[in-house]
């Protein structure tokens, strides 16, 4: 059963430094107040699993918590290049940053395996890319038809952190619209936290919705507002404003550092 | 009349027409946001009423009423026939074999229709890390067709990738891989045979040798080069209505 | 695009003897009004695939349709045994019925697979049963960790057939409640039909539904009460009392005859 | 006294109050229909309201109101937290490791809970076909604890199965296996070392004479045997409302 309890509890009693933490919501959802709260507790050398990093990942490597990172695509979406990722890699700065790069489909399978406790997923893909020798991929036979097929390793983080829309009491998690790969990079993780933007009498069931029971959650914390400044369906839309305006505010080491100072490490983690 | 026409739209919409209609009524594409998005939604309030948008998010079926600014948006989910996770849209309608053309852009393409979105320069020390392959090795593997929209210059179309992240002709996939690159001059299609991208089409006032000095190959043109139409004042019209919305 | 068209010409032009077909339905929405018609038409040797074989199948096999069987639970559900089906298996009546029995996980894994245009499915399963000599399943090795799992070879009907609640009238479908493997063996199978209880003018977004799209059906067929005796969620519950019925009528072969003759093969297709 | 409550339930009541007793509020269990859907919900209608349900067909969380016909039963979907696919339930949910106990029936059982639920006889030319292995192989491999519901009898338990159909033990799989048999006359555990299922408790009336005489196998009995409790008033009341629902 997931306790329902304040964000920098969870964060601070289930995420440890050295982790392979995975946020996930792909291009929605996003977990930014967990992530803030990662960037606040200054964790460190985490392995960082994410299909899209977009802005809150720049975030987190530009203030030094990731070692590697695992991911498809890392760019700020309809908007351009993430240039503390870019730094990281570039540069070294703050440090150096080891990739781990996939494409969707495999990544997706990855995750799939990691939810069904099996250690590889199987894709036809990769092949003839430089993708190949650049990441963990493997080619199977076919025991049947002969055929080779990539395979996958599987995702399995030691912290899963999803935003969803609702809770109920009990602990019992309803998330809608897009849901990306947020039911199994849950049920993929030792430990999982979900945060939310409200606590609800009684979940509803909607269409296109993805149910997390209790049981299958070790926390839930509420942080309204959490996806901000992304999309949360039917709670907000995206700040493509600050999308925009992040282009130049990451570009510059200081103006990032100013930025983050003032609105991340001297704010209040969401009050419960 | 020419110069009057030029002046009344963007080499973006131009682009964005001539990829429309090349799209049947009923396609079903695999779009991302920008141009590919643009073009579908394009077709889509044209000629092409029911041509089928699945966004890699998952969202089948999308009839967004305003552009998405990410394929995250919730107008995605809200006016599509149904929304499956990522690994379904991936494993059963991508890899599945259900999709008509795919959309690519890239930051480097050769004349085989192989993409870099990777890095520029060495990949352990590179010049520029770009986003990466995202979706984009498996639309270029799976769709029936696959459609680069690119902008044409010396630095994105080039003799020899950085990096290859997606095959421009995959072998054994079932598609026929890159079929039509869409650029800001004209369009280039690969010769049935080599499989090279011969400059098939060119748009109003681009002239052979500007597409050619535009490319880092030595770019072949067809003999039978057609020239391209102007979007027409109704697909401008459709065009900036989805803009403004 | 899905042709909407009667259901004798769907099964006319879409099936033929000797296909491999699936009717799916996990004890829900199952497609007894196609199988009445595959029986009506005389189509045989058939391979039949389905999870969970029932009345219908022991119909089917009754009569003669039959060449295989590829399932993993074959009975009456909640009643007992299907006793055409173990004629055919202990008495070869009407004819000798090959077996390819799979447990649930795996046949489901293989549907996927079939789905996913992959040609096997992984499962850790199998190891130690007496099943892993008995069927079609072959043993892989993960790449990265050396464990050994099993593979089932991916299920691709040439033809895969079922239920759902409404169609529009460009032939997309919507069915929901339990949904089983109906998405699966719509995308896995080569063709494929739906029979509908009723043409809508538009689907309604619903929770826990599934969506297929008129581009990924072949034929669409309105058959109103096309599940009966079974269920569809929200049109009609299970006639619990003919599923009791069955077990008399199908214990003698010509009682079985006699009740098939009057109840199927006398009945016009439904009209449309 | 004793003769007045005998007569006061069956057999079949007595094995779902046994089973029902052993789960705890929050257990998830995975059931089939039948003596497990019965003990599932009557615990959830006594000691367990939160006992979490799911039926392999897809619902998780099921509250049905009155037990249902079959796993397909719409009562499971509409009173259910979230209907997921077949694929779904068998990967993320049971092979993905989150279910505590599940129950299996089956046609034969040996002393170290194999089952067997294919054939009786020869597999290639059957005695008896039975239906097959449905979900059993996986939920006794998957689930932390798989509890089986059986009458006891020569015939049924057997010292060699016609057919292995899902393991008693099995290895690497995570999970502990049979942990407990429940059947008209007591209840069987595995003996910690040798995995041997011994005699652990016998239902109120049943003598050990009677459980060994049903028991195909030399039946070991627990040096310390507890006597099992009948059925109370309120679990029976509890129970008959269900059927009666």
């Amino acid at each position: 059963m997931a306790e329902v309890v304040p964000l920098s509890v969870a964060v601070r009693d289930l995420v440890h430094d050295g982790d392979v933490v995975a946020l996930e919501g792909f291009t929605h959802l996003i977990p930014y107040a967990a992530g803030h709260e990662l960037i606040r507790q200054e964790r460190h050398d985490l392995t960082l699993v994410r299909m899209t990093p977009d802005v809150i990942y720049d975030q987190l490597i530009g203030m030094g918590c990731a070692r590697k990172l695992v991911f498809s695509w890392g760019g700020n979406p309809g908007v351009g290049s993430l240039h503390r990722l870019r730094d990281a890699v570039e540069h070294g700065w703050p440090a150096p940053l080891e990739l781990e790069e996939h494409s969707h489909a495999g990544m997706a399978a990855a995750y799939s395996a990691g939810a069904a406790k099996v250690p590889f997923g199987v894709v036809r893909g990769y092949e003839g890319t430089d993708l190949e020798e650049r990441t963990r991929v493997s080619s199977i036979e076919c025991p049947f038809t002969g055929e080779r097929l990539a395979a996958v390793p599987a995702i399995r983080p030691d912290v899963g952190i999803v935003h969803a829309q609702q809770a109920d009491e009990a602990g019992n998690v309803q998330l809608w619209g897009i849901s990306g790969v947020q039911k199994e990079v849950v049920l993929g993780s030792s430990r999982s936290i979900v945060t939310v933007e409200e606590i609800v009498d009684r979940l509803e069931p909607r269409p296109n919705s993805v149910f997390l029971p209790s049981w299958a959650i070790t926390a839930v914390a509420v942080a309204p507002g959490g996806a901000r400044p992304s999309y949360a369906h039917g709670y907000y839309d995206r700040d493509n404003a600050f999308y925009v305006r992040w282009d130049a505010i990451s570009r510059d080491r200081e103006v990032f550092g100013f930025w983050m100072q003032r609105h991340v490490l001297e704010q209040e983690p969401t009050p419960v | 009349m020419t110069q009057v026409e030029q002046a009344t739209y963007t080499a973006d919409e131009m682009m964005a027409v001539a990829a429309a209609r090349r799209l049947g009524n009923g396609t079903v594409c695999f779009v991302g946001i920008g141009l590919p998005s643009l073009a579908a939604n394009l077709a889509r309030a044209t000629h092409a009423p029911d041509c089928v948008l699945i966004y890699e998010s998952g969202a089948i079926g999308a009839k967004p009423r305003r552009l998405p600014l990410s394929i995250g948006d919730g107008e995605l989910a809200e006016t599509a026939d149904a929304v499956v996770s990522v690994p379904e849209i991936f494993s059963y309608w991508l890899q599945g074999g259900w999709i008509d053309i795919g959309f690519l852009g890239a930051a480097q393409i050769d004349a085989h229709g192989n993409l870099n979105s990777t890095v520029i320069g060495d990949y352990d020390r590179p010049k520029v890390r770009l986003p990466g392959a995202g979706g984009a090795p498996e639309i270029a593997a799976w769709c029936r067709e696959t459609y680069v929209m690119l902008r044409q210059s010396p630095r994105t179309f080039v003799e020899q990738l950085d990096f290859l992240t997606s095959v421009g002709h995959p072998r054994g996939s079932g598609g026929a891989g890159v079929t039509c690159v869409v650029t800001d001059l004209g369009v280039l299609e690969p010769d049935a045979e080599t499989g090279e991208l011969v400059l098939t089409e060119l748009h109003p006032d681009a002239t052979v040798a500007q597409a050619k000095e535009a490319t880092g190959w030595d770019l072949r043109v067809a003999g039978d080069i057609r020239p391209g139409q102007a979007p027409t004042a109704e697909e401008l019209s459709a065009l900036r209505a989805l803009e403004a919305a």
